[in-house]
């Protein structure tokens, strides 16, 4: 009963937060209505017994995913509206329909069927936490090690990319030379 | 049933407690800096100025809610309330007091004891943050805007050092809900004296959160104006306030929580003695805005990152090596 | 015991990543401090593990992980460290231990310092994977391993034109050679379903006799190549473009005897196939002769040693042909010491000569250089084999063991090797410390080296000296290992004819070699010396003309042919045929260039739609594989 | 004591002493080394400590302002105030102007005309008290002490017309006839016996 | 009625039909970035209900994965955001032609 409601519940905020993000014109509605949907993301975790995953969805995500994006949004002058050339909504609405469908058809359909055995089945009387952790020390303990690694990338390259005086040109000519050169090659 | 309407009692309970608190909090602010200054603080409205808030809260009300032009109304208006509902969101996860029986009935003083308490109450914290962001953001105001990007700054990085600072207890303890840690404490003794290193760290990583006195850059009153507040008014302005002095009143809570011993056993001398440890935490605010200067944003990047992160780091390493 | 073996592998391998982090930065001494102390580390365990396994202990055998587990191939990384392996481990940390440290002097002024470490430890640590691999797979790793690190090594002065040409020589022609080992290991896993060493050694006997043959042969050709044996053996003389340091770890004392331990490590494989084992002791005889033969005229110091390293591999295959697999690999760690010993002091040299190669224009050094004049000196009578120097105790049983299996013309041509290797020796010896000195027309000062580095060499020129007491304990160790039997001749009598005629060969030579270039008259040659326009000067000095005849009948045709192949062939039919297809793409392309206007979101789209196409086609592909038998009658029954 | 020493500390009197400033740490290696020395000195603490400690002793010197006021030093500058002249109290200001061209901020307006006996007589004068930055050059630039400022500081108001006219600012007559006009204490001030002095030396008016 | 997992995938495609919407029609910068944000969470949502329906941890690994993967791609790609936005002081995908052959 309770999950139900709060699945229904959950599922209309979330499409339309996320119906807001990708729709609005204006930056800081999206960036609201995205923040807001990823919050409300962790609320199915949290039904489906994941909390760790909830937890992490919230802190990750709202903490840093997007305070990074509102961060970078500083740059820019958010409450202007944004300016987009409008593209044929139609047949873009259509592919995304289209592709969905074709990706649920495909993969959700093994899924749905009984053949599927469970790896690492889930143990009951302990912990979403506890088992997340044995699981990932244990079984996955080498794509959790590549995962840090390339976040540790992720990081100094950001550094380094938002860090450095980048506005200069990266090759040792300027815009005007470049421009220049492909005028001759063409 | 019963439990529904328990835990609406609860809620309806800790939110008028801490709305109230929030309100006392400004009051006894005013009043410990007056003192500390020598000074007598409110003296007016009421005996001992104590009907200033109902003043204030008078004034906020009625106050014209201005909307200035340039602004994105929408999220103009949500921001405030946005900071004031994840500090009592945050809430829903701290045992207040231990659980007693009044008037034959059992009360527990905590609305949720979820497993993933901590992390609960850091991420909710954390997206306490947007209140500030967005308002700040909405205001089309170059000091709000300044005071945004400091907010996002000074929360990314203090969430690094808390989740660091309080993974080394979480190691010790084996569990995240705060009622664990609490029976923990009350059979091996109190965290602080094995980790007084993260005790330390998050306790300054507190200070972040909530902003307040040394890293008080956020809503920087001599530098940035309000910060993100410049623009508001009224109970917008208010809700703001609230936010921040539950924000207090909850760390305060949490910290002797995690590291002091909460309300041990869960006596009446315990719960007495965990509501002196809450307030004396809560007066550590106080007190250190009267005490101590303002730091930089620079400064306080430096000493996250250079300094309390590694501290951080390091302290969970050895806690691993003594606890293998 | 098996925190040793990680030790012992994995510490170079940090040394190596953690000198490559400094590789773009100017020198820092530290870096070769540590380096040197991360593979005495190495060493230590090395150490721990060879008195562990002397004492009898079992052979270590671990699996890391698992590595490659695909259908019936299961590979894991695993190691073992037995009898033959901890040698190699010995010998190879050893070695290696001293050229870091030595490096630390040799390469003082050099702006590469640190990339220099990085890539010498990087190579100890695949020299390391080579040789306690407990499969092929490994093996064959750690063997492109430090064929990679040879090569950049040997490139190491990349700016040099000589240097980048005989590193990619060497890279090369080890390819090649690689090329008959991949189809060895390609026969074996066919053969026997599987690469580890116990698995397959236990299957060999079972195998076809000819198919035996093959894969000795293919695998022999891998060590062919990584030894230097003859016909490819140009890449080894060219190798010295190197650092001295690498020619004494690499291409005297470790790498160059990895084809030896594959052969001994074979050695169940090669004991069944006395064919391919007579062929490879018979070429083994061969190249020990023949480079030795060019060592006697070269004029270039460290040429010269390396010819003679060829030789000694020669000895090492002659040996390992005849079966006398310990006795190759005794040899292999005797020659390892003074090599690297010889090589060492070669650079010292150089380092007093600025760089300068050529032996006839030093002459007294003896004075300037005392030490280094001792150490060559004592390391050259160990090659030579004189008594009782490690070379005597290992090479003289190699003439035993080729005498007592009865192979008489093997053992005369190693015998008069000998000779000549002592001759060549002590040419070279008396050459650069003997003698009037000729250096000071050249305008060079020479100096002795660094203490440190004359530390360094001390180990290797203690282990030359009293290796052959350890030939006993040694014997004990690997008898069981490598089926080792030890060679008796029959009487006494010719045991000791053979003996003190041996030294008595080598003493005379020694004393034909002093008396020949002691002479304070000696001059730089110049071409005009009667010597030099004899007929077998000029074949020995031009290397038999065997990089005349490469270059001339391989290089040359092959690139007319591909110059015919490219003017009549690729132009007018494959061009053709290109151009044709480019037409028919370019009007495609012309037709659908509004795809790629380079606008991200055009191809966002794009993307989608390809998406969507895959998609499509998958669940078409799944449905008709669901439903194949339904579709099969159907078609069927349409007649198809 | 070298000369140069003597001249950097011309200005150094006895008792005072240079403080030994460390120099700014530039690496962050040294700024690491300045955080751990100062929190180890204390620093953070003896503030706290200080501040406890005057909170415990509860030494309060608040003055209840709305409802006590403090007694305000006769040189105070508030609000001006036109003076009359003791005798006959008629205004003292001449008309000059003087502190219309003074006034840096630009506050005062005046408006003069002759009167019946050909006097200069003010008929508007104004300070805007919004404007009005309390530098007293009006007062001190007065040649007959008709402008000074008073010790009215309570200037609030809900309109900015209340700033402030000269009817505000005159002493008002009858304060004049019971002698209750105060007069500015200190040099150039008119004194009680100012009359007989008057008298007595009548060029120096 | 009893939520199912196909509730779930469901309401997991429809989000990952959202967020590919938006992928494809918006022309800013940053609102890409949103667009994607929204098709790793909507593919999260399904990885968290299939491990829930079918007992098994791997699900939720791979959220934890993708979890990682957005992290780090903000990281770089917000960089990359700014580094353009510094040399050319817009953000249109319109404007990003430097790929035209």
């Amino acid at each position: 009963m309770f999950e139900t409601v709060a699945f229904y519940l959950f599922a209309v905020l979330v499409t339309v937060s996320f119906f807001i993000a990708v729709t609005t014109s204006q930056a800081l509605y999206a960036l609201t209505a995205l923040a807001s949907g990823m919050i409300l993301i962790s609320g199915f975790f949290f039904i489906l017994d994941a909390e760790f995953l909830g937890a992490i969805q919230i802190i990750v995500y709202s903490g840093a995913v997007l305070a990074l994006y509102a961060f970078g949004m500083m740059f820019f002058d958010t409450t202007r509206e944004v300016k987009e050339k409008k593209g044929n909504r139609i047949i873009i609405a259509s592919l995304s329909v289209l592709s969905v469908i074709l990706v649920v058809l495909i993969f959700a359909a093994p899924v749905v069927s009984d053949n599927i055995v469970a790896n690492y089945p889930v143990v009951e009387g302990i912990g979403n936490t506890e088992q997340v952790g044995i699981v990932l020390f244990t079984k996955y303990l080498v794509p959790f090690e590549v995962a840090a690694v390339m976040l540790l990338v992720a990081m100094i390259a950001g550094i380094v990319l938002a860090g450095k005086k980048m506005d200069v040109s990266l090759t040792l000519k300027d815009d005007s030379e470049i421009n220049n050169e492909e005028k001759v090659l063409s | 049933m019963s439990y529904i309407v328990g835990t609406l009692i609860n809620i309806v309970i800790v939110m008028l407690i801490f709305s109230a608190l929030a309100g006392l909090g400004t009051y006894f602010e005013r009043k410990v800096l007056a003192f500390m200054q020598r000074r007598l603080g409110p003296m007016v409205v009421g005996p001992y100025g104590l009907l200033q808030i109902a003043a204030d809260g008078i004034k906020l009300f009625t106050k014209e809610d201005i909307i200035p032009q340039n602004v994105v109304a929408k999220i103009f208006r949500i921001a405030p309330v946005i900071t004031a509902a994840t500090a009592f969101m945050a809430a829903a996860a701290i045992p207040f007091l231990p659980d007693f029986e009044i008037f034959g009935i059992k009360v527990h003083p905590i609305i949720s004891d979820i497993n993933i308490a901590i992390l609960y109450i850091l991420g909710v914290m954390g997206v306490g943050l947007y209140g500030l962001l967005l308002g700040g953001m909405a205001s089309a105001n170059k000091w709000s805007l300044i005071s945004s990007a400091r907010a996002a700054a000074v929360f990314i990085s203090y969430e690094v050092v808390t989740g660091l600072s309080i993974l080394a207890p979480i190691m010790m303890v084996g569990s995240l809900s705060l009622v664990d840690f609490n029976n923990y404490q009350a059979e091996h003794g109190w965290l602080v004296f094995s980790q007084p290193v993260a005790f330390v760290l998050f306790w300054i990583a507190a200070f972040a959160e909530t902003g307040r006195t040394p890293f008080h850059l956020i809503a920087n009153d001599h530098e940035i104006i309000d910060g993100f507040g410049t623009e508001y008014s009224g109970m917008r302005w208010g809700l703001f306030f609230i936010g921040e002095y539950a924000n207090m009143f909850f760390i305060s809570f949490v910290i002797p929580l995690i590291f002091l011993g909460g309300f041990g056993d869960g006596s009446f001398l315990g719960a007495l003695i965990f509501l002196l440890k809450v307030s004396f935490f809560f007066f550590f605010f106080l007190w250190t805005r009267a005490a101590w200067p303002d730091i930089r944003p620079d400064q306080l990047m430096w000493l996250c990152w250079k300094v309390l992160m590694p501290l951080a780091v390091i302290n969970v390493v050895i806690t691993g090596i003594v606890m293998m | 015991m098996e925190k040793y073996l990680y030790i012992a592998l994995f510490a170079p391998l940090v040394s190596s990543l953690f000198s490559s982090l400094f590789t773009a930065k100017p020198k820092k001494q530290f870096v070769g401090v540590i380096a040197s102390l991360l593979i005495a580390t190495s060493f230590v365990s090395s150490v721990i593990l060879g008195f562990y396994i002397l004492g009898g202990g079992e052979a270590i055998h671990v699996e890391l992980m698992t590595w490659i587990n695909t259908g019936g191939l299961y590979i894991p990384f695993g190691f073992v460290v037995d009898e033959i392996s901890v040698t190699m481990m010995f010998v190879v940390t050893l070695v290696s231990m001293l050229v870091h440290i030595y490096s630390n002097g040799y390469m003082d002024h050099d702006p590469s310092f640190n990339r220099f470490f990085a890539w010498l430890s990087a190579f100890v640590f695949s020299m390391m994977v080579l040789v306690m691999s407990d499969n092929f797979a490994g093996l064959f790793i750690g063997w492109e391993g430090v064929g990679l690190c040879s090569w950049g090594l040997i490139g190491f002065w990349y700016y040099k034109e000589s240097a980048t040409w005989a590193a990619n020589e060497a890279f090369i022609m080890n390819r090649i050679a690689d090329l008959g080992m991949l189809i060895g290991l390609f026969l074996l896993y066919w053969n026997t379903g599987s690469l580890q060493y116990d698995v397959v050694f236990s299957k060999v006997a079972l195998l076809d006799h000819s198919t035996l043959i093959w894969i000795g042969i293919f695998l022999f050709i891998g060590a062919m190549g990584k030894s230097a044996q003859f016909p490819l053996h140009t890449w080894l003389a060219d190798a010295m473009e190197g650092p001295t340091p690498v020619s004494a770890l690499i291409h005297a004392a470790t790498m160059v005897t990895a084809g030896v331990y594959l052969v001994i490590r074979s050695n169940p494989l090669y004991d069944l196939v006395p064919e391919v084992g007579i062929f490879i002791a018979s070429l083994g005889t061969f190249v020990a002769f023949f480079a030795a033969s060019m060592a006697l005229v070269n004029r270039d110091m460290k040429r010269i040693i390396a010819y003679s390293t060829l030789s000694q591999l020669g000895y090492m295959f002659a040996a390992a042909g005849l079966g006398a697999y310990w006795v190759a690999l005794f040899h292999l760690m005797a020659h390892a010491f003074f090599k690297a010993l010889l090589f060492l002091g070669a650079g010292n040299v150089m380092h007093a000569m600025h760089d300068e190669l050529d032996p006839f224009k030093m002459g007294a050094l003896k004075e300037k250089m005392k030490w280094t004049w001792i150490m060559m000196t004592v390391a050259s009578f160990a090659l030579a084999g004189v008594f009782p120097l490690a070379g005597f105790f290992s090479k003289d049983t190699i003439l035993e063991a080729a005498f007592v299996d009865h192979h008489y013309v093997i053992y005369g041509v190693l015998l008069f090797t000998a000779a000549l290797t002592a001759f060549y020796s002590f040419r070279l010896v008396a050459l650069i410390f003997h003698g009037n000195d000729r250096y000071s027309q050249f305008g060079i000062h020479p100096h002795e080296a660094y203490n440190y580095m004359l530390w360094a060499m001390a180990p290797l020129f203690f282990f030359a000296i009293i290796a052959g007491i350890m030939q006993t304990p040694f014997f004990e160790m690997v008898e069981e290992a490598l089926n080792a039997r030890e060679y008796h001749i029959h009487s006494e009598a010719v045991k000791w004819i053979m003996l003190i005629g041996t030294q008595v060969l080598v003493i005379a030579s020694i004393f034909y070699a002093y008396r020949k270039y002691n002479r304070n008259d000696i001059t730089v040659p110049d071409g005009t010396s009667k010597t030099e326009n004899r007929l077998c000067y000029k074949v020995l000095f031009n290397q038999y003309y065997i990089p005349y005849f490469y270059e001339e009948y391989l290089v040359k045709p092959y690139r007319e042919l591909s110059g015919l192949f490219w003017k009549k062939f690729d132009l007018r039919v494959v061009d053709a045929t290109v151009d044709g297809i480019a037409k028919i793409l370019y009007n495609t392309g012309e037709e659908t260039r509004g795809m790629q206007s380079g606008n991200l979101s055009v191809m966002l789209r794009w993307m989608v739609v390809g998406l969507v196409i895959l998609l499509i086609f998958a669940g078409a592909v799944g449905l008709a594989v669901r439903y194949s038998d339904k579709i099969l009658s159907f078609l069927s029954a349409l007649g198809v | 004591m070298s000369e140069i020493k003597m001249f950097e500390d011309r200005n150094v009197g006895e008792g005072y002493y240079k403080i030994d400033i460390d120099s700014y740490p530039t690496t962050p290696w040294e700024k690491f080394k300045r955080v751990v020395k100062r929190s180890l000195k204390g620093e953070l603490f003896v503030g706290l400590w200080v501040v406890l400690r005057e909170m415990i002793k509860f030494n309060i010197h608040t003055v209840q302002y709305p409802l006590e006021k403090m007694p305000i030093g006769p040189r105070y500058r508030a609000v001006h105030q036109m003076k009359r002249l003791w005798e006959s109290g008629t205004e003292r200001c001449i008309g000059c102007g003087l502190c219309e061209k003074i006034c840096i901020s630009n506050c005062i307006r005046m408006e003069t005309r002759y009167d019946e006996n050909q006097r200069k007589e003010v008929s508007e004068y104004s300070i805007n008290l919004g404007r009005c930055i309390f530098c007293g050059y009006c007062a001190e630039v007065c040649p007959e002490l008709a402008i000074t400022h008073g010790g009215e500081y309570e200037n609030c108001s809900e309109q900015r017309e209340h700033f402030i006219l000269y009817d505000d600012m005159l002493t008002p007559i009858d304060m004049v006839l019971n002698k209750q006009q105060k007069e500015f204490e200190g040099f150039g001030a008119v004194t009680p016996n100012e009359d007989a002095r008057l008298k007595k030396t009548p060029l120096a008016y | 009625m009893e939520i199912g997992l196909s509730h779930y995938l469901i309401l997991s495609t429809i989000l990952f039909g959202i967020g590919l919407y938006g992928v494809m029609s918006r022309k800013n910068l940053l609102m890409l970035f949103f667009a994607t944000e929204i098709l790793l969470n909507s593919v999260n949502i399904g990885f968290a209900a299939i491990s829930h329906y079918l007992g098994d941890l791997t699900g939720q690994m791979f959220a934890f994965f993708v979890i990682a993967i957005a992290a780090s791609e903000v990281a770089v790609g917000l960089g990359l955001l700014v580094v353009w936005f510094k040399r050319h002081n817009r953000i249109d995908l319109d404007e990003m032609m430097s790929m035209r052959g």
